[in-house]
């Protein structure tokens, strides 16, 4: 979209005696949007201009194409990218963690508060940029699953 | 109150107190996990390398290694020179001074701690001109982190708009020339538009078309229904899963959640980075799947993630809780300004409708803050017509004072259907929370939107997304509109009304009006009923707007219906008044509502009708029910929230709510300076209170401070791993603080005979966590904020196990 | 914390104690003198008929017929099943639980005694259809007062801008066709006026052309002159004289008194009938006189008298301190609101500048007494525009970013402007306190109205009243104004400007032009100067539209030198952000102001210019010293006035604060049941403090109550007067309050080690007048707001001795 | 003032081609309040009408002149009735009370709280309305004696 494109003057005029109404929309300065300048082929004779301008609103409008291309592709984007992370999550990522198993369903019977920081902790003492990313991708996994199980299982928040 | 362990006898011991601390370092002061990796360093190890301080020798060096910010141990008695040497501002004893999730923090506490922390610095900036310049950049880090949060809320809100308006009309259509303009951008240009379809452009396409070439008929007709309800279901179900996946705590509206957090309760990750991308997204998805519901109230809850955030980059704001809710505050506001266009509503709707502790500071910033994304939200100019919202109208038709009576009728019906709603709400809800119902929220949200997408399409009013409709509806028929509501038979004009301007006089009700009409009572039927299904799923879901609409459809059919020959009349402003009405009715805001409309609308004159309606909706809405759709959802959920608004009327006294009631066994309380370690840690385990108030000697009773069970554990903890020669049998000493170390909050008393109003008005007014009881000075008994609500729900009748936390 | 005074031995005595109560029962508790004469029956006898209740003799007997609503005497222990029959409805005993004159209300007794009587009526209300009638009409007597104080304070406004342009116009001139009109009412029907000299018509005759027949030429000019001088002594006199003869209390602006009284302190007839008489007619007087003073402060005590007076009518508030502070609350939002036509900035400058208890409640009550106030003014329509004041303008011009930096400029100029004034300013007034200057207020007033007179002739700007040269000012010069400062050249129109309206592009600045800004910027200085003296004289004297005015003139000055040729510029606009910044440097408003300046004009568009100009102007200002003129001259009398907005940075301790110093002798405690009559009489007598601790005994010193001085004499000396039997070596016995009579505040207890920021806290936030200080339960010591003010001095190294009352 | 007179519709003009600005008042119903009812000797041609009545800006305006000459009578007659009565206080009520001249001065030495309500309590318990109406004009008295001393003489209040 080019940058004239993104101003326009809309000019609508209602109907008048025998002339219906009619929308008229072109691409001038704020400067010229008026009435005169925008209804190209007056419908009424010279003396009546006056008048049927009268009855025209004029409106000077701006927008921004490029924000609204920009806005709506990093909304898809992060929309694909959740996406793709959520199907990672769902179908990757159990393969890849067969390792430890057991962690998981013991976490989801009991919850109390002292036994989950454990693996937390062990992360953050990681070393390496990599684990500690792990480490707290696994944190916040379970935070999340704490939340699903807190709002949608249990009902205790949010309901 | 501080306490100092001290020991007196050697050998080591292992306690199973030390899972205890990776947690707690790990979520020391941070709502979200985002801090972690970078602040993985800040761990125990930090703390050795405070040197020994002073000449105490043992006992000194514990003291001063536990001496902290957080304000937890101080070194005994009146001679605490030594730990003034220790810097407030290293790294405290961490954990000690937080609080646990679910928890509610000790306003007092906090706030006395951010003093000190400010005392110091004032203190320090006498000395370099280094520490001057921190001073001044922590005293301007309050503005700076207001300008962020309405830059980034202003901008998120802009996005929001775009991307909701886009994806709204993807399910009727979509554009060629580019695929990112919805359906207006798509025509801004055309000149093709006509009079009558102002919309229609050949660059626009529906799905019919696309599909089958034809735009009009009963196939094109079938096929756009059937991508209409498809593309509804594909986005509410996205909506679903993103918040199931990525943040359930994402869903809903937020804003009694957010009520909550502001009095000071902890729900950690609820305004998280994750929440703030989940609800952003899933926002847009759910809006413009047709659910009816709204953008406004979770944009209150985006604009407080942001805050939250932002907060991380700034100390003052990171390690203190009050402050913190002191910017949530402000980004309440903040983030009304965005959803309506309202900076001083929505600093006034901050103020009377969200939040706890608002001191005029805030009011200022806030102000502040809302102006700034106002100012943002405008530069962005989502709708393209440098309006904030889609529905501003300027009004500047005049009002009679006969038509009072139908804007307070009009109220009347507001608050009917205020009650009405927030019952069937609440109804719908428990039965979602206790029955099976609520085990299938994905199904539960997909059903809803199919029944929503198939009743909705046919009907133009229902179709168009709640926004639109309220514009379409306050529209001020004029001559220039084309909308079916205005199809009034079009007088033919002669030259002398050229003065006067356009006026609606003797323009007779066409045949086109009264088929809207039906539409429009059907719609509202419609929207009344599946908004009570509707708020309380699973996803982001607001309800401004959906009450708003219904006011104005209420309004519409009624001028519609009862006087299409009076001339007078201007519906759109009857649609507004009835929009405050609703709203007023199932929210109870009062000067924000009317002032929102104000801005709204930008003209005085309507104040008074707004007055009228509102007024009277929040009466009789309150002859029905005192609480409004907010304050129902905290109690539904037994949040512990103390209602500032409702005046405590009962008689009782401290006594009669204080614990350990008569037949109790006595209150569990430490002795200043003859308990073990064993004792105390066997007292600590055997209870679960939250915090154990210390007394001069069993005997006696009296009062010398509080402890925090969790800051004892900490410590105790702490002087096991770090001290030599701590063991069960040492001997455990609580002094009062050194006048250097003063952040600790003391010990709130009443005497017994108190009258529970003033100490709920206590509670209220500092935001006390715990209160103790005295009588003639002995210690009779304890009083949380738990027991107060408890009480309160006693004496309402209700369940007081239905107050779940702390 | 209650007392019960048991006599032991019998004997009557005469005691000096009785010439207490004829004052007592007359002050009771009407801030006025009109309740007395109807009221005079209320005296003694009443509690005589009381029958005596229960089956205790003559303890009951004393016990009940002192025990009352206002809680100053109950009955022993907890078998308080007798007091209950006693209706808390009856007159209480005279005198007891009020306040004297210059002394401080406690909030917590005075809220939780209408809670009690709420309570009652709420109990009373099951038992009868009329007690439910008259709990329903209690419930809403609140709202119907705020309708009263609205419609009164709405009507006198109206009045007063009526009376006060009239009288102005006489200065010049009067009308012939009816002495009753102003210059503007006079022409109003006429056809002689013309474009350039709108306001000439041949009814409205000049004092020149009346006494000399000749309306131009030197001699009609001195004629003018002199008869400008002639009324403008005249009035100045009358007003000075009015006020010194009737109600002294209606000099000055009343705001920082108003702050005071808010905040709990009591002056006795400040808001009284005649105060509100004098007010009213001695400010029509003294702004017509030409002085630099504005009408807006002043009806803000307007406004508050109004409501005192109507609280009269209705019990809830008649008798209750707290209650009423409440009202007028509100009161000062409708000031505002009639002040200056913006309800909403009203109750956010009541919310802001004068509250210090402003519940939700209050909000949206004062919401609504400021609307019905506004409207009620503009049905008045005082002006024949439909505006509420005279300086309201709507623009439409847009502003560009850029300008941002000229409106920051104008705000540091207001902020220069506003510091140096409020030092001038308070010097001044400190002169005219403490030298002989004082001693002759009313030459004083004399002297400055010749000299404002003498001088403001010659110069055009000065010569009109200040809110006519702020409209002039603010106006957007547009085609149609004949002002001189739109003295540009006229352009010749051509067609094609028709649609895009009249613009105000390449019109060259006219020679008038210059001349004009001259004249402003000669306008500008003499204002500065002769505010500062003006300001603080005895006449009711506001000081919004000076500081307003001050504004644009220098805005219009720099609009005028800088840039004659920029096109874009609106003069308007910069007047109108000039005013802000100049006003929010004086006055250091913030929101509220904005908000004001934002309902003047209508649109939100100005909202930005208008808060970076205020904002920069508060920060530049802050710079020079922290006070608004408000809080200045607050400080400058010694009011007890806890400002709510600063924090208190200090960190002593409460025991570094509290009485008895280290070097003093110990507290006066009074103990719970060893004491004769003749003892307390002679602490009572040796002492001064307003009121005692009690405790267990003198050994222990456990804290049981504290008890008020002026309590306990009415007490003791009914109880001479009444009962037989008591003599001074009497028992008197003080004991925990039943639970049926809760209305006495509980002694607040903090410990010593509190930090003191945090008492501060509590002093502001539940509106204590005293609080004790405990170390483990044992009574140390006593703070009083007076104690914390004086240490608040003592830390900004300001004489402490300059708090002079309680 | 009749009532007609109460309501107004004034057009300004401004200057157009070589015609002077011109101010046009009329006493017409706010309908009829437009250029073309109000300006009535039409300055310009009937085909220049309209572009001149654009420039014209026309304002209808109410008052009530009744408003306002009630308000300047009640306010003239306060103030007359206030001057009155200080007269009355100054010069003719010390001749009326000689009776009792010594509590005059004593009330001006010393204003100790205790000693002001005597006269006041007696006077409150007056039998008649007329010795009520005069206690409680003299308890004003002495109140606003108070005040003078306070605000102007020791600028204690008000300052």
């Amino acid at each position: 979209a080019k940058s004239f494109e993104d101003v326009r003057c809309k000019c609508i005029c209602p109907p008048y005696r025998n002339i219906s109404g009619n929308v008229y929309n072109r691409n001038v300065t704020q400067k010229d949007c008026n009435c005169l300048h925008v209804v190209d082929p007056m419908p009424v004779p010279g003396h009546d201009v006056e008048a049927y301008c009268l009855l025209c609103e004029c409106k000077y409008e701006e927008r921004s194409s490029n924000t609204i291309k920009v806005t709506i592709i990093i909304y898809l984007g992060v929309v694909g990218a959740l996406l793709l992370y959520m199907l990672f999550l769902l179908l990757v990522d159990p393969l890849i963690r067969k390792k430890d198993p057991y962690t998981q369903p013991l976490h989801n019977e009991e919850d109390s508060e002292e036994m989950r920081p454990r693996p937390e902790a062990a992360a953050s003492r990681g070393n390496t940029v990599l684990e500690r990313v792990e480490g707290a991708q696994q944190r916040w996994k379970k935070q999340v699953q704490e939340q699903r199980k807190t709002v949608f299982d249990r009902h205790k928040l949010l309901s | 109150m501080f306490r100092v362990l001290r020991t007196t006898r050697g050998g080591g011991m292992e306690t199973d107190f030390e899972r205890l601390h990776p947690r707690d370092s790990a979520e020391e002061d941070d709502d979200d996990e985002m801090v972690d990796i970078a602040g993985a360093t800040l761990d125990f190890s930090s703390t050795d390398d405070v040197p020994p301080l002073g000449a105490g020798g043992l006992d000194d060096y514990f003291g001063s290694s536990s001496s902290s910010r957080a304000g937890v141990t101080g070194v005994t008695g009146m001679n605490g020179s030594a730990p003034k040497l220790v810097d407030p501002l290293d790294d405290p004893l961490p954990g000690v001074g937080t609080y646990e999730d679910f928890n509610t923090i000790d306003w007092v506490r906090e706030k006395s701690r951010d003093r000190d922390r400010h005392r110091e610095i004032t203190k320090k900036s006498r000395q370099s001109t280094l520490a001057l310049l921190r001073s001044v950049s922590d005293a301007f880090s309050g503005w700076l982190l207001m300008l962020l949060v309405g830059l980034m809320a202003g901008a998120l809100a802009g996005g929001i708009d775009i991307a909701a308006h886009w994806l709204t009309d993807l399910k009727e259509g979509v554009c060629l020339v580019g695929f990112w303009f919805n359906h207006e951008h798509c025509c801004w240009t055309s000149n093709e538009t006509t009079f009558q379809e102002r919309d229609r452009c050949p660059q626009w396409q529906t799905w019919a078309q696309l599909i089958s070439g034809q735009s009009q008929g009963a196939f094109a007709y079938i096929i756009n229904y059937l991508m209409y309800l498809f593309w509804a279901l594909i986005f509410s179900l996205l909506a679903v899963t993103l918040v199931r996946a990525f943040a359930p705590y994402a869903c809903g509206s937020g804003i009694p959640e957010i009520k909550t957090i502001l009095s000071g309760f902890i729900i950690r990750g609820y305004l998280g980075k994750w929440t703030l991308i989940t609800k952003t997204i899933t926002l847009v998805l759910a809006v413009s799947s047709g659910l009816s519901l709204g953008k406004e109230g979770p944009l209150v809850h985006v604009a407080c993630c942001c805050a939250n955030i932002l907060c991380h980059l700034f100390t003052k704001y990171r390690k203190n809780e009050a402050k913190r809710r002191e910017v949530l505050s402000a980004a309440a506001a903040v983030g009304v300004s965005v959803a309506f266009g309202a900076p001083i509503g929505g600093v006034l709707f901050s103020l009377e409708e969200v939040s706890y502790y608002f001191p005029l500071k805030t009011l200022w910033r806030s102000f502040f803050a809302a102006l700034v994304a106002a100012f943002t939200l405008r530069s962005i100019n989502p709708f393209g017509n440098s309006r904030l919202v889609l529905f501003y109208v300027e009004f500047h038709a005049p009002w009679h004072l006969v038509e009072l009576a139908p804007f307070i009728l009009l109220g009347i019906f507001g608050g009917l259907w205020g009650a009405l709603f927030i019952r069937a709400n609440i109804a719908w809800c428990r039965r979602r929370k206790t029955t099976r119902l609520g085990h299938y929220p994905v199904l539960e949200v997909l059903v809803v939107t199919a029944v929503t997408a198939l009743i909705a399409f046919p009907n133009s009013y229902t179709r168009m997304s709640g926004a639109e409709l309220i514009s379409e509806l306050f529209n001020d028929c004029s001559l220039l509109d084309s909308s079916q509501l205005c199809g009034y038979k079009q007088p033919s004009m002669n030259i002398s009304d050229t003065g006067a301007g356009n006026s609606l006089a003797d323009r007779p009700a066409g045949a086109g009006l009264y088929t809207a009409l039906w539409q429009l009572a059907l719609a509202l039927i419609f929207k009344m009923s599946i908004t009570v299904i509707t708020f309380g799923m699973k996803v982001p879901s607001g309800l401004f707007i959906p009450s708003m609409a219904v006011g104005p459809s209420r309004a519409g059919c009624w001028v519609g219906w009862c006087s299409p020959g009076a001339d007078c009349i201007t519906p759109g402003l009857y649609a507004m008044v009835g929009a405050a009405a609703c709203l007023g009715g199932v929210t109870r805001m009062t000067v924000s509502l009317v002032v929102i409309m104000f801005e709204l609308t930008g003209g005085l004159e309507y104040i008074v009708p707004l007055m009228a309606a509102t007024m009277t909706s929040k009466w009789v809405a309150d002859a029905f029910g005192r609480e409004g759709i907010y304050e129902a959802h905290i109690r539904l959920n037994g949040y512990p929230f103390l209602e500032a608004k409702e005046e405590f009327e009962h008689s009782s006294l401290a006594v009669d709510v204080m614990r350990p009631r008569r037949s109790d066994p006595p209150l569990a309380v430490l002795t200043q300076d003859s308990m073990t370690l064993g004792e105390v840690e066997a007292l600590v385990e055997s209870t679960h209170y939250s915090g154990f108030p210390v007394v001069v000697s069993q005997e006696s009773q009296r009062l010398v401070g509080f402890v925090f069970r969790r800051d004892l554990l900490i410590s105790i903890d702490n002087a096991r791993k770090r001290q030599e020669g701590v063991v069960s049998a040492s001997l455990v000493v609580f002094t009062e603080h050194a006048p250097a170390q003063a952040p600790e909050a003391p010990p709130f008393t009443v005497t017994d005979h108190t009258a529970m109003d003033i100490t709920v008005d206590i509670f209220r007014k500092l935001g006390l966590r715990q209160c103790l009881v005295t009588h003639n000075g002995r210690l009779l008994g304890i009083i949380t904020k738990k027991d107060i609500l408890k009480h309160m729900a006693q004496i309402a009748n209700r369940d007081p196990d239905s107050i779940l936390f702390n």
